[in-house]
C-alpha cells in the first residue's frame, strides 16, 4: 500500500507545478510592473506582516471556522436530498422546480433576507451558506444517484445488507466521483460565498478584510489573503481530497 | 414450507423505444421444501426474470409467490461482484461475523491466491466462482442460480457442480437452478421443468428419477 | 458644440454625486461652460474606483485620504472639494445616548468597515476628548449601510455610525443624530471645513484638460448654489434621489446643503493635512500605506475658493 | 415516443409545485406583514411595472445574454478541460495545483484584475466569468472522465470509430449526468458570478440593478428582478435541461 | 499474410491489494492467412488477456504481434454494447453507410422483433447473440471470439454455430476462437491450442482432420 501512494499522490510534480506557478506570477509582475498587479514578493511581505501582526490568522481563523461548518451542514444535508431526490422520482417532480429556484435565487437576496430576519449574527451567516450552497451539492448528487446500478442494490437487498452497510459499501463507493465533484467544487463556493456573506455582515473573517482591503485599492494585502485561504485549500486537498481520490483510484481497471 | 409461484400475468412495459412485451400469462409452479428445481427454456424466455419475481426482486406482476423463506442465496446471471471490493472481502461482506469462512469458500472454488484481487481484475470465469460462492456462503434456505457453471472449463465446471451438489445435500436448500446442459440438470435436479413461448409457459415438468431423489 | 470636451463621471445610480449632476445637465450649465459632463452610473463605489483605475472614467468622488495614499504608492490622482458632509452618529429616538462617552458597552453599527474615515475619526475623537477606546470598549458591528439602517430600526443595535443620506432616512423616521463627522474633526481641534469628500482624476488627464476641469468645477458650483437655494430643484430631483416621502426628502435637502463647502484655499489644505496625522496615528500602516504624508500634489493645486 | 415524453416530462406536478410555492411565500408574506418581506403580490406588481417602462427587459436582456455567452464558454472549454485531465493522469498531476488555485481564487480577485487590464469593457466581464467558472466545470467533468468505462472505449477503438464518433456515441453519454450536474450548477453558478461582476463594473444587467435597489432596500425589486430571472430559468430547464434527462431515462433499466 | 503472435513476457504489476502476476513467459503461436485456431484453457489462465494483445487493445508486454490487420472483429467476453443505444444502433454504429444491414443481421442471430430494445432490456444470451452480430457485421480479416456460444441454450447456440461457420466459409479471416467445449472447437477450427499453467505455456496444440480442412 505505502508504494502506491507515493506513486499515484501529488507527489514531486505538485510541489514543482506550484513553484512554476510562482514564478511565472513573479515574471508576469515584473513585466507589468503596476502596483495593481503585485508580485509574489510583495505579497509575500504582507501576508508576513499581516501575520506578524495577528490580523491575518484571526480572520482566517474565524473564515476558516465558518467554511468548515457551513461545508459540512452543505454537503451532509445536500447529499442526503440528493440522494432521496434521484431515488424518489415522484418526490422529485414535486421538488425539482423548488431546486431550481432556490439555486438561482441570487446569494445577495437569500444574504439580505436571513440578515434582516435573523439580524446580523453568526446564525444567519450559516443559514444563508447553506441555502446557497445545499441546491447545488443536491443537483450533483441526484445525478449520481439517478447513475446508481441497479444490479448492486439488489445484491445488497438479497443479502439483507443493514442500511448502514448498504450506504458505505454499496451508495457511497459508486456516488464516490460525484461526492469528490461536488466536493471540490463546494468547499471552494462555500469560500466564495462565506466572503460575501462577511462583507455585507459581519465584522470579522477574511471577506471583511477584503472589502476594507478593497476600499483602500490594496491590491496586495487582498491577494495576499486570498493567498492564505489557497494554501489552506492546497493542505486541504493534500490531506483529505488526494487520498479519498486514491481510493477510487486503486479498484479501477 | 414449499414455494409456491403463481404468475396471473407479467408484462414488461413499452419503455423508450422498448417496445411492450407479455412475458408470462398463466404460469404456476410448486417446488416442496428442499426441492432442486431445473428450469431450462431458449435464451430471452424469461428464465432470468422468473428467477428475479421469485427472490422478490421484481415485484411488478399480477399473480404471487408464497413460501419464500428470509434467506436466500442468489447467484445472478453477471457475476455483480462490488467493484471496489476485493474478492474476499466481497465475500466477508456477506458473512457478518464469520469473515474467517470468507478464505475457506475462496479455495474451496478454486480461488486461494486470488484473495485480494479485485473483481475487474478477475477473468469472467473466476468472477463467476467468486459469486457462486456469495451465493452459497450464507447458507440459504432459498437458492437460485442463473447458469453457475457457464463460461467455465470443463474440469472446473465439473468441481463447482460437485461443490453445489455437497452443499444441496448438506443443507437441503430448496433450489431454481437455470441450466442450458441437459446433463447438469440431470446430476443436480429433483425435477425440470421447461418453459418456451412468448408469452412463455411451462412446456414440460418431468422428474428425475436418481439415486440421491431414492435416498 | 461638437468640440465640447466630455467628462466622463462615475457615479452611484442613487447617490449624492448623481443630483447634482442632474442638475447640472438638467440646468446646461456644463454646456455654458463649454463642456459636456456624461455620467457613467455604477453599482457600488468600489466599482468607480475600478473604473477611474482602469481608465473608464474621468473622475469620481471619494475621500483625500484614499489619493494621498494612491500618491503614496505610485497612482498620480489628485482632488478637488465635492462635500463636507461624510458620516453621522445616530441613535434611535427613544434612546438615552446623547454623548459619545456613553457609547461605552454598546453595539455600534458602522458602515464601511474599520478602515473607513468617518470610524477612525469617531475613534480619535473620542480618545482624546472622553478617554475611550470604542474599538475596545464599545463593540463595532460592521455591516453594509442599508441592513444597519434595518438593524437600528429593529433595534438590534444602539446607535449607527453611517453615511449621511442614509443618516437622513434614519432622521426622517425619528432617529436622533448625536454627532457629526464636522463634529467629529472640530473636536479634534482642526477649525477649519475641510471637505473630506471629493472628485479625483488622473494627474495626467488634468494637466492635458486644465480649463475642461476649471469649467467642470465652476458648472458644480453653480449646480450647488441652485440647490441651496432652490426648493423646486429638490421637488424634481425627487425621482433621481429615490424617495418617495417628503420628510426625507426634506432631511437629505439640509443634510445636502450643510455639506457645500464655501472655502478651499491653503488654509484648508494645511488642516488637512494635520488632520491626515491624526488619521495616520490611529489607522496605521493599514490606512495609509506608504504614504505617511500627505503629498502636496494630492489637492490639484490649480483650483481653489 | 410521444406518450413518453407526456409520462417522464416535468408535467403537471411541476406547474402545481410552482404555484404551491407562490401560495406558501404568499401566506408567509401575510403572516411577517413587513416590507422586508414582499408578497407575491406587490412583487409581481412591481415586476409589471419595471416591464411597462421598459427597464427590466433592457437589463435581463443585457444579463441573459452575458450569461448565455459566459455560459457557452465555461460549458465547452471547462468540459474539454476536464475530459483531458481525467483520461491524461500525467497531465493532471502537473496541473491539478494550479486548478485548486483557480478555483479558490476569490471572484473579486478576478474580476479587478480584468477590469483593470482589460479595461471596463465586455470581454473583461466574460473573462472574468469564464476564469470563474470553467475550474468549476473541469472538476466535475474530470472525475467523469476518470469513470469513463474502459470497456467501451475498447470497442470504440476495436471498430476504429472516428473521433467524433467516439464523443457522440462512446464519450458523451457516459459523462450525461455529469454534464447535467455540471450545466444546472454551472447556469446558476454564471449567474450568480454575472451579477456580481455587472456590480463591479458595468452600467447595465440586473446585478446592476440589484445593487441599486439595494442602496434603497428596495427589496420587492430586488426580489422581482430576481423572480425575473428564475423564470427564464424554469423556461431553459423545460426546453433544455429536461428533455436532455428524459434522454437519460430512456435507456435505463 | 500470417499472424505471428510472440510473447515474451506478459505481467500484471501489482495494483493496490492486487498481488502481481506473471501470465505469459514465452508463448508463441503462428495462425495462416484465414486459419481459424480455437484457443482451450482452464478459467484465469490468461485467455481473454491474450485475445486483447492480439486485438492491440493491451500493448503493455514485452513481445511482438505481428500481421495484424486493420479490420478486426472482436467478440468480448461479455457483450459491451452501448446501453444509451438499441440493438439496432448498437450495429448501426460498426456499419456506416451500410445500416440497412443491421436489421438483417439481427434477424439472422434470432433477434427479429427485438431490434429496438436497449440492451439493459435484453436476456444476456439476447445481448451477446447481439454482440456476436455486431463482430461479424465488420467482416473482418480477423476475427477474434471469447466464448461466442456461452449462456446460450442447445438450439440457439447450434444455430450461432452454423451461422459463424457460414461467415468462415465465406470470407475466411483469421480466427482466434475461445470455448470451453471440444465439440464446439471441433466443428469450427482447424487446429486447437491448449494453454495452461502459471504462467501459462502451450501444452497442446494439433490439427483437427475435418471435411473443411480438405476442402
Ligand atoms: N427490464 C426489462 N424491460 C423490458 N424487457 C425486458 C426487461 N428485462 C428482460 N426483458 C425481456 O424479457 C425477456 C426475457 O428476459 P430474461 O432475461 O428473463 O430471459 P432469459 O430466459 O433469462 O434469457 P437468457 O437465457 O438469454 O438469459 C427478453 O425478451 C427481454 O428482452
Ligand atoms: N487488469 C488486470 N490486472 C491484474 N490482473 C489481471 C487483469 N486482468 C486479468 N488479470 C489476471 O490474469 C489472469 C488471466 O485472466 P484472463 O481474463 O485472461 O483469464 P481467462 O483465461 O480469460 O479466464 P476465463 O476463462 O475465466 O475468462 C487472471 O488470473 C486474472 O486475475
Ligand atoms: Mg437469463
Ligand atoms: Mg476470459
Amino acid at each position: 500500500m505505502r508504494t502506491v501512494d507515493l506513486r499515484s499522490g501529488a507527489g514531486w510534480q505538485g510541489i514543482v507545478s506550484i513553484l512554476l506557478f510562482i514564478c511565472l506570477w513573479h515574471i508576469s509582475a515584473l513585466w507589468a510592473g503596476s502596483r495593481l498587479f503585485p508580485g509574489p514578493v510583495s505579497v509575500l511581505s504582507s501576508l508576513l506582516q499581516e501575520i506578524e501582526e495577528g490580523v491575518l490568522p484571526y480572520h482566517l481563523a474565524i473564515t476558516l471556522a465558518r467554511v468548515a461548518l457551513s461545508f459540512v451542514i452543505a454537503m451532509v444535508t445536500g447529499t442526503a436530498l440528493g440522494i432521496v431526490l434521484g431515488r424518489f422520482r415522484g418526490l422529485d417532480r414535486w421538488l425539482h422546480p423548488w431546486l431550481i429556484i432556490l439555486l438561482n435565487v441570487p446569494a445577495v437576496v437569500i444574504i439580505i433576507l436571513t440578515y434582516v430576519w435573523l439580524g446580523l449574527v453568526e446564525t444567519a451567516l450559516l443559514v444563508a451558506v447553506a441555502a446557497n450552497k445545499i441546491p447545488n451539492v443536491a443537483v450533483t448528487l441526484r445525478e449520481g444517484a439517478r447513475a446508481l446500478d441497479k444490479d448492486f442494490a439488489e445484491v445488497a437487498q438479497i443479502y439483507r445488507f443493514r442500511p448502514a452497510v448498504t450506504v458505505r459499501e454499496v451508495i457511497i463507493p459508486q456516488l464516490a466521483p460525484y461526492l469528490l465533484a461536488a466536493g471540490r467544487n463546494g468547499l471552494a463556493l462555500i469560500w466564495k460565498i462565506v466572503l460575501v456573506v462577511e462583507l455585507l455582515g459581519r465584522s470579522n473573517g477574511v471577506g471583511f478584510q477584503l472589502q476594507s482591503y478593497f476600499q483602500l485599492f490594496d491590491v496586495t494585502r487582498i491577494i495576499a489573503y486570498a493567498a492564505a485561504f489557497v494554501l489552506c485549500v492546497l493542505l486541504i486537498e493534500l490531506a483529505l481530497f488526494a487520498p479519498l481520490e486514491r481510493r477510487i483510484e486503486r479498484w479501477r481497471r | 414450507m414449499s414455494l409456491k409461484i403463481d404468475v396471473v400475468r407479467k408484462i414488461y412495459a413499452r419503455q423508450g423505444d422498448t417496445p411492450e412485451r407479455v412475458l408470462f400469462e398463466g404460469l404456476s409452479l410448486e417446488l416442496a421444501d428442499g426441492e432442486v428445481c431445473a428450469l431450462v427454456g431458449p435464451s430471452g424466455t424469461g428464465k432470468t426474470s422468473l428467477l428475479q419475481m421469485v427472490a422478490g426482486l421484481d415485484e411488478d406482476f399480477t399473480g404471487t409467490i408464497e413460501g419464500r423463506p428470509p434467506d436466500i442465496g442468489y447467484l445472478f446471471q453477471t457475476p455483480r461482484l462490488f467493484p471496489w471490493r476485493t474478492a474476499r472481502q466481497n465475500l466477508e461482506l456477506v458473512l457478518p461475523g464469520r469473515v474467517e469462512r470468507a478464505g475457506e469458500l475462496l479455495a474451496e472454488v478454486g480461488l486461494a491466491g486470488s484473495e485480494d484481487v479485485y473483481p475487474q481484475r478477475l477473468s469472467l470465469g473466476m468472477a463467476r466462482r467468486v459469486a457462486l460462492a456469495r451465493a452459497l456462503a450464507v447458507e440459504p434456505k432459498l437458492l437460485l442460480l442463473d447458469e453457475p457453471f457457464a463460461s467455465l472449463d470443463t474440469a472446473t465446471s465439473k468441481g463447482m457442480q460437485d461443490l453445489v451438489s455437497a452443499q444441496l445435500q448438506r443443507s437441503r436448500p430448496t433450489t431454481l437452478l437455470v441450466t442450458h446442459h441437459w446433463h447438469e440438470a440431470a446430476a443436480l435436479a429433483d425435477r425440470i421443468v421447461v418453459i418456451d413461448g412468448s408469452p412463455a409457459r411451462i412446456v414440460e415438468n418431468r422428474a428425475v428419477l436418481r439415486p440421491r431423489a431414492a435416498e | 458644440a461638437g468640440e465640447m470636451p466630455t467628462i466622463k463621471i462615475g457615479l452611484l445610480r442613487f447617490g449624492t454625486v448623481a443630483w447634482e449632476l442632474d442638475t447640472i445637465r438638467h440646468h446646461g450649465l456644463d454646456r455654458k461652460h463649454g463642456i459636456m459632463a456624461a455620467p457613467v452610473e455604477f453599482a457600488t463605489n468600489e466599482a468607480a474606483k475600478v473604473a477611474l483605475q482602469a481608465g473608464a472614467v474621468d473622475m469620481i468622488v471619494t475621500d483625500w485620504p484614499w489619493v494621498a495614499r494612491q500618491r503614496g504608492e505610485g497612482g498620480s490622482f489628485s482632488f478637488m472639494p465635492y462635500s463636507t458632509a461624510v458620516g453621522v452618529l445616530i441613535v434611535p429616538q427613544a434612546s438615552r445616548i446623547t454623548d459619545v462617552s456613553e457609547l461605552r458597552g454598546k453595539r455600534v453599527g458602522v458602515a464601511g468597515g474599520p478602515l473607513d474615515k468617518s470610524w477612525l475619526l469617531l475613534r480619535a475623537f473620542a480618545k482624546r476628548n472622553k478617554g475611550l477606546d470604542l474599538a475596545k470598549e464599545a463593540e463595532p458591528v460592521f455591516g453594509a449601510p442599508p441592513l444597519l439602517n434595518e438593524e437600528l430600526a429593529r433595534g438590534r443595535i444602539d446607535a449607527v455610525l453611517t453615511y449621511w443620506h442614509y443618516a437622513a432616512r434614519l432622521e426622517a423616521a425619528g432617529a436622533r443624530p448625536v454627532l457629526t463627522v464636522a463634529d467629529m474633526i472640530r473636536g479634534l481641534g482642526v477649525k477649519e471645513e475641510i471637505p473630506m469628500l471629493g472628485y479625483a482624476f488622473r494627474e495626467g488627464w488634468a494637466s492635458e484638460h486644465p480649463e475642461a476641469l476649471k469649467s467642470f468645477i465652476d458648472a458644480a458650483r453653480e449646480a450647488k448654489a441652485v440647490l441651496a437655494s432652490s426648493e423646486e430643484e429638490w421637488k424634481r430631483l425627487a425621482p433621481v434621489i429615490g424617495v418617495g416621502d417628503d420628510a426625507t426628502l426634506d432631511a437629505l435637502q439640509s443634510g445636502y446643503r450643510a455639506g457645500i463647502p464655501h472655502r478651499w484655499t491653503g488654509d484648508e489644505r494645511r488642516a488637512a493635512t494635520r488632520l491626515y496625522d491624526i488619521l495616520r496615528d490611529i489607522g496605521g500602516e493599514q490606512l495609509v500605506g506608504q504614504a505617511t504624508t500627505v503629498d502636496p500634489g494630492t489637492f490639484w493645486p490649480a483650483v481653489s475658493y
